[in-house]
């Protein structure tokens, strides 16, 4: 059998400041299959987005290997989408300009690409605002462009961290179908990090579920929802059973204090 | 750096109330014209002078353009390597702080030996003169560029150059242009120097010699003269500033005041 | 004792070791005064400070007191020190220089503006040359000489009390012709004071002429000592380059028309010269005669 | 009966930049009375974070009038709390320098500050990290930070611009159920922007529903669920129904569409 | 700007390729010690004569960092006049910039006149010539604050002096740095440019002194003392930049590179 796509062996990652150290991930070990949709789900803090960099091959572990495609991973991809947590969308561009960017940066040109781009803006509800720049836009708009910048290049293997977070419900939803059909007409390799035990339930093939920092694989979930999950997943009770069991791992590891008077 | 209406206006305004000062003060203190000459006196001196003074601008300006094009294209490939590579960096850098605390007038003379006497020298102490600000505010500017758009740009496994032409030069930008209009604003002086040094022409020029004559109105006349050139050449540096990084945070006009 | 300042013309000379040796030998303190010599920088710049009563004397060179004062500023020579000029042509040994005549065909090294070149065209036409055979190439002050060390140029204008010790340092023979033998006459260094002062203080003024020339005369009879006393004010000044030039500017020190006159008297002929010099080449627009910009009230 | 403690009337806002111009909010009326809890929720880009701003006197309308507890909003007040929309720490200074600039804008300073602003960071889960910068820190744990910042000089008033959005599960209920606690016993005013229905009804008095832009204030819900709501309020039947009333005006604006292949 | 460890050995290692390159040169191609000495010659007339520079270099310090001082004290203040109030910007700035265009050695010789020979004109001429990059770089650095901390300072009521000190200040320090390294690069030219035209004292008194009797070597020595000077200035300031600006990115070591 070929090597999954993305393997991580042994994967720690220290950061160092002078006597400070801080551990954001240890023993990680993770299999990810060439195709497979992945969502990880942890506590703040706890890594995430650490093993997000990792896999891209922006930062390098401090202990394990990280394998991509069956090499060592010794640097950035360019088959590589990238979902940031924060939008960082460059100030001396408009939207357009934005996504356009992650092409020209590939040395993709021309109006094919320009019209990518505006396709996905306006896929992703940001028809019109092509010619606003970043500090014009409201903060959800601003990560859906982030979004459309992620996937203007068609690549193989998508990484997203929180790519929904500032996203309304609804908004959310649709970004949520929109993904899966995207990804079941492609079947790129998607690494997708949430907050939301429901959206990584609804998405993913697989859920890990990572525990307190330093960050580890607590559990592993497969989901065996049909595909198209569409709207009707929701009402499935492999759904509740799975979130539930999810819930419950995230509920176990600190017991939720009602009375406390913290703040 | 100031808005567009009313702002030419508001100078205009202050300078002519300075004028008024000035000439005030030299008529009513009394204060003789070889130690502070009158505007009115400097402006009739003027009058009679300006075909020479305005064939003298004409060079000295080539001179001060010239070796500030010079300052721009050496400054800019020499911050960007000052900025991608530490090597480079720990070697070079104290000596380029090194050339630019070295008095340049005092090697002017030097210059003059080494090179001839036409264009060259003066052009190449423009250049000493100017383009210190130019690398010293480029490499912060190549430096500073937003971390999570540098992992953006890494992401995309392009290559230093495309890097750099798409990402490190625009984030620059604003302080590149920062360093240009310091530059900007000792290109003028740094032209005359040269022209005190190793000229029979330019404003420099004209300087020495009045001031060697005693001529203190028409050293004024040419100093203003040199003045106007290098507040032209500086606010249009300004100019070319306000279209190309109109985004920056510094130019939005809600910026300005607490 | 009256605090008394002299700007020099520059920074030291030759010429100055006498001031020096006067304050060192007490001269001054003699006459009442507590002197300070500051040096210069360029005889406008001594001129102006005078005129703006920054200092009480200054050294400076007839000519530029001339154009100062038609300029306006309010200052009169007091004491006509030098009274021929030291202005002159200096050359390599070897480009053969002797008479006015072997500039012809030569390149000479010049400072655009500067006196000594707005003057040249005095010395071609009192020597009848050929203006067109005389290359001259453009130098500032400070390379002059290099120009000549490194034959880019045969000769170049000076004076006779600086480039050629220079020059000779560096071990090539130079010969000197001053614009006194090419037949242009000028007045040289004077010592110069403000209007208000000749007109408040003239006893001041009188008592300051006074120890002034007993400086020159006493720095004639014991040269080494001058040098010494000037030396001391400054340790990176070259005693032997310094005796050189005093030896030579002392010997400026009186013109035909003031031969046998104490030290300090000008002589009217002299500056008239000057002054028509300077109306002619220098585009000076004055009709004062020379008896106008100095006095002889204080050296008699 | 006094004036409520915020009025809005007729409030429009409109940003212009050359030709052209943005309205992100027309016609908006709203009253908050002293010491309520008002929830927002409306869809990504619809004025929510412009109106906080009119609110906190930050921006100032096109149209209509704000005031605050009787008075003209002219400029912000120093009794208002904010949790920005992004975190915007400073990043000269370390997580507790952050968190006692609030206080030190304020001319609050001594021990007494420095114990508060520990505290509140030990509360929000940060104890141990005071002395990072904040680039040191995961987007959670900014945000976190931020929430320190905007409590920590005991606000009468508080506005929070999706606060919780870059939390996990655990993380944000424990977050939500400390800010009631907080609530209760100061009961300042609270303006809280959230994308979370749940959120706006578990936690408000009364949850405003904004529409598309032009934003204005499309329904107003009042939750009469009983205080303390802490965990048990999920399982009443009144929450289930607003919830529900809620989605359905989401719902009701676009439908969600699960067959388009728009990315 | 440059790593702590291996820094230094790496630009002295330059430093010394350098100098060597040099008295290979100009012994091998015989180019005449007044032209360009050798490294050697320099060396050799330095020591007969260092406690002379070292006098004078001690006078050339004190006049710069007064200069420089009085640059900082003016320049930072006028520069948050600047940037808080359009309205002075729009009147004074062009007026500032015009300043900075003259050719102070041009007026030198007036500043003689005005305010004497004292340490009075230099100490001003330090001043006028190294203001500008501080005050350039200084506006740019207040009016740069990122929007969302100056929406949240304004959200805290503070005053404009608090909102000043706590939050503009700190900000804009990595650019009021880097015109405190321009002008600190510039103050010792600065220096020597006043007591070449009004000082009988110093490191440019000594340069023109040296230059009139053509003795070269000695004229090199004192610009490399200079030099010298100079560079410890400049990296002192930088010193003190890495102790208050150590958080910015541009001091992150893993900023360096693509
Ligand atoms: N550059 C850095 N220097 C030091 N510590 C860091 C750095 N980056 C991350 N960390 C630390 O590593 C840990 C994990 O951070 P990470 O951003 O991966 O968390 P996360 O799981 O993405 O959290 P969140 O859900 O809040 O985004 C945190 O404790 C953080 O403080
Ligand atoms: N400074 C500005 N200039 C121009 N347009 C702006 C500006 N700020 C906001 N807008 C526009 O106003 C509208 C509302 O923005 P706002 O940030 O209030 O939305 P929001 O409801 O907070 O959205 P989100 O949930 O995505 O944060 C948007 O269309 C945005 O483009
Ligand atoms: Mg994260
Ligand atoms: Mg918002």
């Amino acid at each position: 059998m070929a090597e999954a796509q993305i393997v991580l062996k042994g994967v720690g990652k220290t950061f160092v400041r002078g006597l400070q150290r801080t551990t954001a991930l240890a023993g990680v070990d993770i299999e990810i299959a060439r195709g497979a949709f992945v969502a990880v789900v942890g506590p703040s803090g706890c890594g995430k987005s650490t093993l997000l960099r990792l896999v891209s091959g922006l930062v390098m572990p401090s202990e394990g290997s990280v394998r991509v495609a069956g090499e060592p991973v010794v640097g950035p991809r360019a088959d590589t989408g990238i979902v940031f947590q924060k939008a960082t969308l460059v100030d001396w561009r408009d939207i357009l300009g934005n996504v356009l960017l992650q092409l020209e940066m590939r040395g993709i040109d021309g109006p094919e690409a320009r019209e990518r781009a505006r396709t996905l803006l306006t896929a992703v509800g940001l028809g019109g605002f092509e010619n606003r720049y970043p500090h014009e836009l409201s903060g959800g708009m601003q990560q859906r462009a982030a979004i459309a910048r992620g996937l203007v290049h068609q690549p193989g293997m998508l990484l997203m961290d929180e790519p929904f977070g500032a996203l309304d419900a609804l908004t959310r939803e649709q970004m949520r179908l929109d993904l899966e059909a995207l990804w079941l007409r492609e079947r790129m390799t998607v690494f997708f990090i949430t907050h939301s035990i429901d959206e990584a339930v609804l998405l993913a093939d697989r859920v890990i579920v990572m525990s307190q920092r330093p960050g580890t694989v607590d559990h592993v979930f497969d989901v065996d929802l049909p595909r198209p999950r569409g709207l009707a997943a929701r009402n499935d009770p492999r759904f509740a059973a799975l979130t539930d069991a999810i819930t419950r791992i995230f509920l176990s590891r600190g017991v939720l204090d009602e009375q406390r008077l913290a703040l | 750096m100031f808005e567009k209406n009313g702002g030419a206006l508001s100078s205009i305004a202050t300078a002519i109330a300075l004028l008024v000062v000035w000439e005030g003060a030299t008529r009513l203190l009394g204060i003789p014209t070889y130690l502070l000459p009158a505007p009115s006196v400097i402006a009739s001196d003027f009058a009679r002078n300006w075909p020479r003074i305005a064939d003298s601008s004409w060079i000295t300006t080539l001179n001060m353009v010239a070796g500030f094009v010079l300052s721009v294209l050496v400054g800019i490939p020499l911050a960007m390597a000052l900025a991608y590579s530490p090597q480079v960096e720990r070697s070079i850098y104290p000596i380029v702080v090194f050339l630019q605390i070295l008095p340049k007038i005092a090697i002017a003379p030097l210059f003059i030996v080494w090179f001839g006497f036409g264009t060259m020298p003066k052009v190449l102490l423009v250049f000493l003169l100017t383009f210190f600000p130019i690398v010293v505010n480029t490499v912060v500017g190549f430096k500073s560029v937003d971390p999570g758009v540098m992992e953006l740009a890494r992401s995309t496994g392009a290559g230093a150059l495309r890097t750099f032409y798409k990402i490190r030069f625009p984030s620059a930008l604003p302080s590149i242009f920062v360093g240009l209009k310091i530059a900007a604003a000792l290109a003028s002086t740094a032209a005359v120097v040269a022209e005190f040094v190793a000229s029979d022409s330019g404003l420099g020029y004209l300087i020495i010699t009045y001031n060697g004559q005693l001529a203190t109105p028409m050293v004024f006349a040419t100093i203003i003269v040199l003045g106007v050139i290098g507040l032209v050449f500086y606010f249009l540096i300004e100019f070319v500033e306000r279209l190309v990084v109109p985004w920056h945070v510094s130019m939005r006009a809600d910026q300005a005041g607490a | 004792d009256d605090a008394v300042s002299l700007r020099l013309n520059w920074q030291i000379l030759g010429f100055h070791a006498p001031f020096y040796y006067g304050v060192k030998k007490g001269f001054y303190k003699e006459e009442g005064i507590d002197l300070t010599v500051n040096e210069g920088r360029g005889g406008a710049a001594t001129a102006q400070a005078i005129g703006a009563s920054s200092d009480t004397f200054g050294v400076v060179d007839a000519g530029t007191v001339i154009v100062s004062v038609t300029r306006g500023i309010p200052i009169r020579t007091v004491m006509s020190v030098m009274n021929s000029g030291i202005f002159a042509v200096v050359a390599r040994k070897d480009a053969n220089i002797v008479r006015a005549a072997d500039l012809e065909g030569k390149t000479i090294a010049v400072t655009a503006g500067d006196a000594l070149t707005q003057l040249f065209p005095a010395v071609i036409s009192a020597n009848k040359l050929d203006e067109k055979k005389i290359r001259f190439v453009n130098v500032d002050a400070a390379s002059k000489v290099v120009a000549v060390l490194e034959k880019r140029a045969d000769a170049t204008l000076g004076s006779v009390d600086a480039q050629s010790f220079v020059m000779e340092a560096r071990g090539v023979a130079a010969s000197v012709l001053s614009y006194d033998d090419l037949g242009v006459k000028l007045v040289g260094l004077t010592v110069v004071a403000n209007e208000k002062t000749i007109a408040a203080s003239p006893d001041l003024i009188r008592r300051f002429v006074r120890a002034t020339r007993k400086a020159f005369v006493e720095a004639q009879k014991d040269p080494d000592g001058a040098i010494a006393a000037t030396v001391a004010s400054k340790p990176e000044l070259d005693g032997k380059v310094l005796r050189q030039q005093m030896d030579v500017s002392l010997a400026k020190l009186t013109s035909a028309a003031t031969a046998g006159l104490p030290l300090g008297i000008g002589a009217a002929s002299d500056w008239d010269n000057t002054v028509t010099l300077l109306k002619t080449y220098q585009s000076l627009a004055t009709d004062k005669p020379g008896s106008a910009f100095f006095t002889n009230d204080f050296a008699k």
